[in-house]
């Protein structure tokens, strides 16, 4: 059994009367890669914005690689190594791409390790072209990605991921894919998706979300043909 | 070097300053008189009419034939109420416009921040304000009335309009603290007694709770050097609270910038004071006075205490530039020494040859329908307070603002 | 590259200083012009947090008063300048730490935190205003309330009291710690450092989420704001020869503000070439007396924010650059910063 | 005893001129996130022009209540039509053009008042509770500030104005989507929040020596109450000049007034860090 790089206990998050994520245990091995689904409201964001120290559980408890995080900054989060995207784009606009990636590379590294590790990024990454551009000129789908770098030029072992294929065209879906494989060499990944062909093409292991709680957690495979999820998900669309 | 560099400086700056200012001529032989005001933001109310008497008193001396012969132009500064361009202007007097007297300064800051800047330069310095009291330097020459010879006359008038038990209440800086020190002497002196004394910074204008205060405290006269527009509403309050028949009220500044022109007549009437100066004086000289004012300036009547202190200086140092026959600093300033005096629409001015103060009439007066009404002239009070500390005969290097022990 | 467009970014900065420091003289007199210097530190101290930091501290003149304050009471009680100049950086940057960590680890940010820092102003102001009786003491130092403090030793050449630096000499020891403050700024916003106060700018969340404390940075950067303003407050009681509450005021903050905006936030050069222009206009403005000054002062300031928002500064780029055509440097980093701010 | 109900009374006025003094600036800030740093010198003339009108020989109340507040009101509404709708969502800029005018207006008073205007006396003569006399227009101003709290209240709840002037509250983007132009009702904001600014100055007039230059005395007192309420209009205006206004009394009455106002200082910054979105981002949620 790989080691566990993320895990919560009975993680609870209310807001005044609403219990935004209810009693929460989830587990991440080293390198797995999951996904988090669910309907709209069930928690999926809450749990990781706790996760992620944006917000601060009302109980229960974060642990990372064995280390108790809870309430937590989250810079100090990010800085065991851990990277985080956000739901909505969230990058500098006035800076150009190279700098955006330089300023997260820059955070563990000296600065000419960062530019040089920034260079193989926007390469990786086919930014090549705009590197100087600065994002506010720039298309969603090339702001994800350049948000996509910025979590990934600094090594990673764990990576949050909050709707990483949101808006984003096919090409740009395909490329994410294959980052997301490239990280999963040497990070674990969470992803907190609604585009279900994305994880059906990406994911392995999912987590279902209902209402706070976790309400299934298996293959893609044997969830997408659960009728209890069905029922609470999927079947809203049927 | 430095010289060449400095030359080249006044020259260049000449220029600007001549291509900008309509009200400079430069005549060759014309004297020139530096002014250096506020007359504009929150004290032009002080500035503006002490800019007036400036020029009313330099059109007086020039119609009678200038001094010495020669015609004087005034080169005047508006220092905008920012202290830090009173520092510039006075730099501007003395290096670049080379002028042959300042007058001007209204805040006791202002004339520190210049203050210096003339002695070093051996300029001749005037400053026409009412204020604390104190400062001892050769180099300048000061007509206001001080503290003591305000209170020394207000206070017991007051009390014998009133009674023994006093409050006072007075601004928070420099004027009010001394000025609070020098009433409460004054009212021991008189066998009575001061209850409290509260200070105010510049910017308190409510007053509710204080009004309770003395109200609890049951005094039989309020003693209030109160200074400026935010001070003003204490009047008011004090009178919409119908506190103005119960307790006398006396002030030693209320009216120095026309502040009972604002006050409506219920709210000032019977209010005691005692200054050098008001336009209610019955006096040739001040009818004189207030007629030209009106002719210069389109039937302006915004003279006041200031304004009028401005005039006496000015006429005070034409006298003695006519007595030295000559403008050189030193000259005047020996001539001013023998204690000259001029008689203004203030009465009297005599100038105290070891303080550089003056001496001067005080008069008592009772606020009636938005006028000063003197009721008592009390003639060439010494200012005592300086007095105490300051001896420029014996110490002509002093250059100290002294705090007097009471 | 980056090496290389730096020194000569510091040779084009040193040539055109030494310039301007000998020509100006010949213009407007020196002490004038000392003065235009201190208030070009002072915008600069502003320019530095507000423009690159995006901090808008409506209390910048807090550490102005500061500075003057803790210079001229050291200087009374210490009878030498030198320990006086550097206390008169420390405390404001210190006092500023405290005042930023209690901010920014409070989270607090635009509106509130304009509120947070005219809230201390205003005390500060409240406070110095009423200490006019003599039990307020520092030592031998009279607070002296509204009228302020006069009469403390002046700069004097380290180690010799009675080498005053006064006049035209002192206009050039202003001069040149203008210059090297203008060159730190440089050197620091081209810094790790400075590149990360901006990314932090831009986006405070971004950066938090790269590992960035951002409450820590932004206290370290508002501390050395303060430390420049301090350093201005301090030459500035060596100007006037007296501090007094002013320097504290509301309206003393608020044309810090003014005059970064109107010489171009985001910009090193804007700042001050808005300070010392407005506050030159003002001296020009004082020896009228047809109109109020009061209404022309607010008359161009509505003008300038109506027809000129950028500021001066980016406008005078923008504009050379139209009429030399396309600069003929690639798109580097200085033209991406035109036209972020521009 | 005697001095308990003073005090007290003392205590609602401060709350209450608290209330007047923000209760324009907090519309056109709440509505627009425009601050007017004019707001005093809207003020200021909303003070002379009632002390033209009573000269002029007008009711005094209806100079207070009506004239003056219609006047300035005016005024802003020239002014939001000059300069401020070019600067809409520039708050940096707003603030300096406002400042610009404020300078302007007090100039222009100057010019046309001078610094020696004649003020009103209080309309109300002072009574006695007890052994004290109390200003009987301190009631007149309570009463004065609760009617205007009620008043909005009721246009915001009443009204399709106000509804229309809520949803732009929340989402200014909503109120155009919903096809309301928002230039009408910047407009119309704009004229309210001024009209309330002058109808301040009108009614604290017979208690202040008015001046040109008098209302910078009230922008930070003012901008600071607006500030530390927060979001919510009303709620945050009263919950704010409630705190501020008890607290500065109570230190006023214990030591001194300066410490008073040193203490509602003190006390916006410790809100301030306690409730960074100020006291309705963290109570009274949602509320208006």
């Amino acid at each position: 059994m790989a080691e566990t790089v993320l895990e919560t206990h009975g993680l609870t998050m209310r807001f005044g009367g609403v219990t935004a994520s209810d009693n929460v245990d989830f587990k991440l091995a080293a390198r797995e890669l999951r996904c988090l689904i669910g309907p709209n409201g069930a928690g999926k964001s809450t749990f990781f914005k706790c996760v992620t120290g944006l917000l601060t559980p009302t109980e229960g408890h974060v642990f990372m690689r064995g280390q108790d995080v809870t309430g937590w900054q989250p810079h100090q989060i990010a800085s065991l190594g851990v990277g985080i995207k956000t739901q909505t784009p969230n990058v500098m606009d006035a800076l150009s791409v190279h700098e955006n990636i330089w300023l997260a590379a820059r955070r563990f590294f000296d600065p000419a390790e960062a530019r040089a590790r920034a260079d193989t990024m926007i390469d990786r990454l086919a930014l090549g072209s705009i590197a100087r551009t600065a994002l506010g000129q720039l298309a969603h789908g090339e702001r994800q990605r350049v948000e996509l770098g910025i979590v990934a030029v600094a090594d990673p072992w764990l990576v949050l991921l909050d709707e990483p294929a949101a808006g984003m065209t096919a090409q740009d879906v395909d490329r994410m894919t294959a980052i997301i494989h490239d990280l999963t060499r040497s990070a674990a990944v969470v992803i907190v998706e609604h585009d279900m062909q994305f994880i059906r093409s990406i994911a392995e292991v999912v987590t279902v979300f209902h209402q706070g709680a976790v309400l299934m957690e298996d293959h893609v495979d044997r969830v997408m043909s659960d009728p209890h999820v069905r029922a609470v998900y999927l079947g809203k669309k049927a | 070097m430095s010289l060449n560099r400095r030359e080249l400086l006044g020259g260049a700056a000449a220029l600007t300053t001549a291509s900008l200012l309509p009200n400079v001529t430069l005549a060759a032989d014309a004297i020139k008189l530096g002014s250096i005001l506020d007359t504009s933001g929150i004290f032009d109310a002080y500035g503006k009419p002490m800019d007036m008497a400036t020029r009313l008193a330099v059109a007086e001396i020039n119609e009678a034939g200038g001094l010495l012969g020669r015609p004087v132009e005034v080169v005047a500064y508006d220092t905008q109420s920012d202290m830090a361009l009173y520092s510039q202007y006075g730099q501007q007097l003395t290096r670049q416009d080379r002028v042959d007297v300042v007058h001007g300064g209204i805040l006791s800051a202002s004339r520190e921040a210049i203050r210096q800047t003339m002695r070093k330069s051996k300029t001749l310095y005037f400053y026409n304000v009412l204020y604390e009291g104190g400062v001892c330097d050769r180099n300048i020459f000061i007509n206001g009335v001080t503290p003591a010879q305000q209170v020394e006359a207000l206070v017991p008038y007051a009390m014998g309009k009133s009674g023994k038990k006093v409050y006072i209440l007075a601004a928070d800086y420099n004027y009010g603290q001394i000025t609070a020190r020098w009433i409460e002497k004054f009212v021991n002196d008189n066998g009575g007694e001061v209850v409290a004394t509260d200070f105010f910074p510049l910017d308190v204008s409510d007053f509710g709770s204080t009004i309770a205060k003395v109200q609890t405290a049951a005094p039989d006269l309020v003693i209030a050097p109160l200074v400026g527009g935010a001070h003003l509403s204490f009047f008011r309050q004090w009178a919409a609270a119908g506190m103005k028949d119960r307790i006398a009220l006396a002030s030693t500044t209320l009216g120095v910038g026309n502040e009972h022109k604002v006050l409506t007549p219920e709210e000032g009437n019977g209010i005691m004071c005692a200054y050098n100066y008001s336009q209610e004086l019955d006096t040739p000289e001040n009818a004189a006075f207030k007629e030209k004012w009106a002719a210069m300036f389109n039937g302006d009547q915004s003279m006041h205490e200031i304004a009028v202190s401005q005039y006496h200086g000015l006429m005070t140092w034409a006298e003695g530039v006519r007595q030295a026959g000559s403008i050189e600093r030193d000259a005047v300033i020996a001539a001013l020494e023998t204690g000259i005096s001029i008689t203004g629409p203030g009465g009297k001015v005599t100038v105290d040859p070891n303080t550089h103060h003056a001496v001067l009439d005080v008069h008592l007066m009772e606020m009636q329908d938005q006028q000063m009404r003197v009721v008592e002239t009390l003639p060439q009070r010494q200012p005592i307070d300086t007095q105490a500390v300051c001896d420029l005969s014996a110490n002509p290097d002093d250059n100290t603002q002294y705090e007097i022990e009471i | 590259m980056r090496a290389g467009g730096a020194g000569r970014e510091v040779l084009v900065t040193l040539v055109v200083a030494a310039l301007l420091i000998w020509l100006m003289p010949l213009v407007i007199g020196t002490y004038t012009l000392t003065v235009l210097v201190i208030y070009g530190m002072l915008g600069l101290s502003l320019g530095l947090i507000w423009g690159f930091g995006g901090i808008l501290c409506f209390g910048q003149a807090a550490f102005f008063g500061l500075g003057a304050y803790t210079y001229a009471i050291a200087a009374i009680n210490i009878g030498e300048s030198t320990v006086p100049m550097i206390l008169a950086v420390l405390v404001p940057a210190l006092f500023a730490a405290l005042l930023g960590a209690m901010m920014f680890y409070g989270r607090l940010t635009d509106v509130y935190l304009g509120v947070i820092t005219l809230v201390v102003t205003l005390i500060l102001f409240k406070f110095v205003n009423s200490t006019a009786g003599p039990q307020y003491k520092i030592g031998e130092a009279r607070l002296g309330g509204f009228n302020g403090i006069p009469g403390f030793q002046t700069l004097n050449v380290p180690g010799d009291p009675d080498a005053y630096i006064w006049g035209d000499p002192y206009f050039y020891v202003c001069a040149v710690m203008l210059v090297i403050v203008f060159l730190l700024v440089t050197w620091l916003l081209r810094s790790s450092f400075g590149r990360i106060a901006v990314g932090i700018r831009e986006n405070e969340v971004r950066m938090a989420l790269m590992g960035y404390d951002v409450a820590a940075r932004k206290t370290v950067l508002f501390a050395i704001g303060a430390a420049i303003a301090g350093l201005a407050g301090a030459l500035f009681a060596n100007w006037g020869e007296i501090v007094t509450p002013n320097l504290f005021s509301l309206g003393q903050s608020a044309e810090i503000i003014i005059w970064c905006i109107v010489g171009g936030l985001g910009t090193r050069l804007g700042p001050i070439v808005g300070a010392a222009g407005l506050a030159y206009l003002k001296f020009l403005l004082g020896q009228q007396s047809m109109i109020d000054n009061t209404l022309i002062t607010g008359l161009i300031l509505v003008l300038f924010v109506l027809f000129l928002p950028r500021g001066l500064v980016p406008a005078i780029a923008a504009l050379l650059t139209s009429i030399f055509g396309r600069s003929r440097r690639k798109p580097s980093a200085r033209r991406m910063r035109r036209l972020r701010h521009g | 005893m005697d001095l308990t109900f003073v005090i007290l009374v003392e205590m609602l006025y401060a709350v209450a001129s608290l209330v007047l003094i923000s209760a324009g600036l907090a519309v056109v800030f709440g509505m627009m996130k425009v601050i007017n740093l004019a707001h005093g010198e809207f003020m200021m003339m909303g003070g002379y022009a009632t002390i033209t009108a009573v000269n002029l020989g007008v009711n005094v109340f209806v100079a207070m209540l009506v004239i003056a507040p219609l006047v300035v009101g005016l005024i802003g509404l020239v002014v939001e039509r000059l300069v401020i709708r070019h600067l809409y969502g520039r708050l940096v800029d707003t603030m300096l053009a406002t400042w610009g005018l404020s300078l302007v207006f007090i100039g222009l008073a100057t010019m046309i008042f001078g610094n020696t205007t004649t003020g009103i006396s209080t309309p109300i003569p002072g009574f006695a509770v007890g052994g004290y006399q109390i200003n009987g227009y301190n009631f007149f101003i309570i009463v004065v500030s609760i009617l205007l709290v009620i008043g909005i209240y009721a246009v915001l709840r009443g009204t399709r104005a106000g509804l229309i002037a809520r949803g732009t509250m929340q989402r200014a983007d909503m109120a155009a989507a919903l096809g309301y132009s928002p230039d009408r009702i910047y407009m119309a904001t704009f004229f309210c929040g001024s009209a309330l600014s002058g109808l301040a100055g009108a009614v604290l007039a017979p208690l202040v020596g008015l001046v040109p230059t008098s209302g910078g005395a009230y922008i930070a007192k003012a901008f600071i109450t607006v500030i530390a309420g927060g979001p919510s209009l009303i709620a945050g205006l009263v919950s704010s000049a409630t705190s501020f206004g008890v607290i500065s009394q109570i230190f006023t009455f214990a030591i001194s007034p300066v410490i008073g106002e040193v203490a509602l200082l003190i006390a916006a910054v410790v809100l301030l860090r306690t409730m960074p979105q100020g006291i309705t981002g963290r109570f009274f949620k949602g509320k208006l």
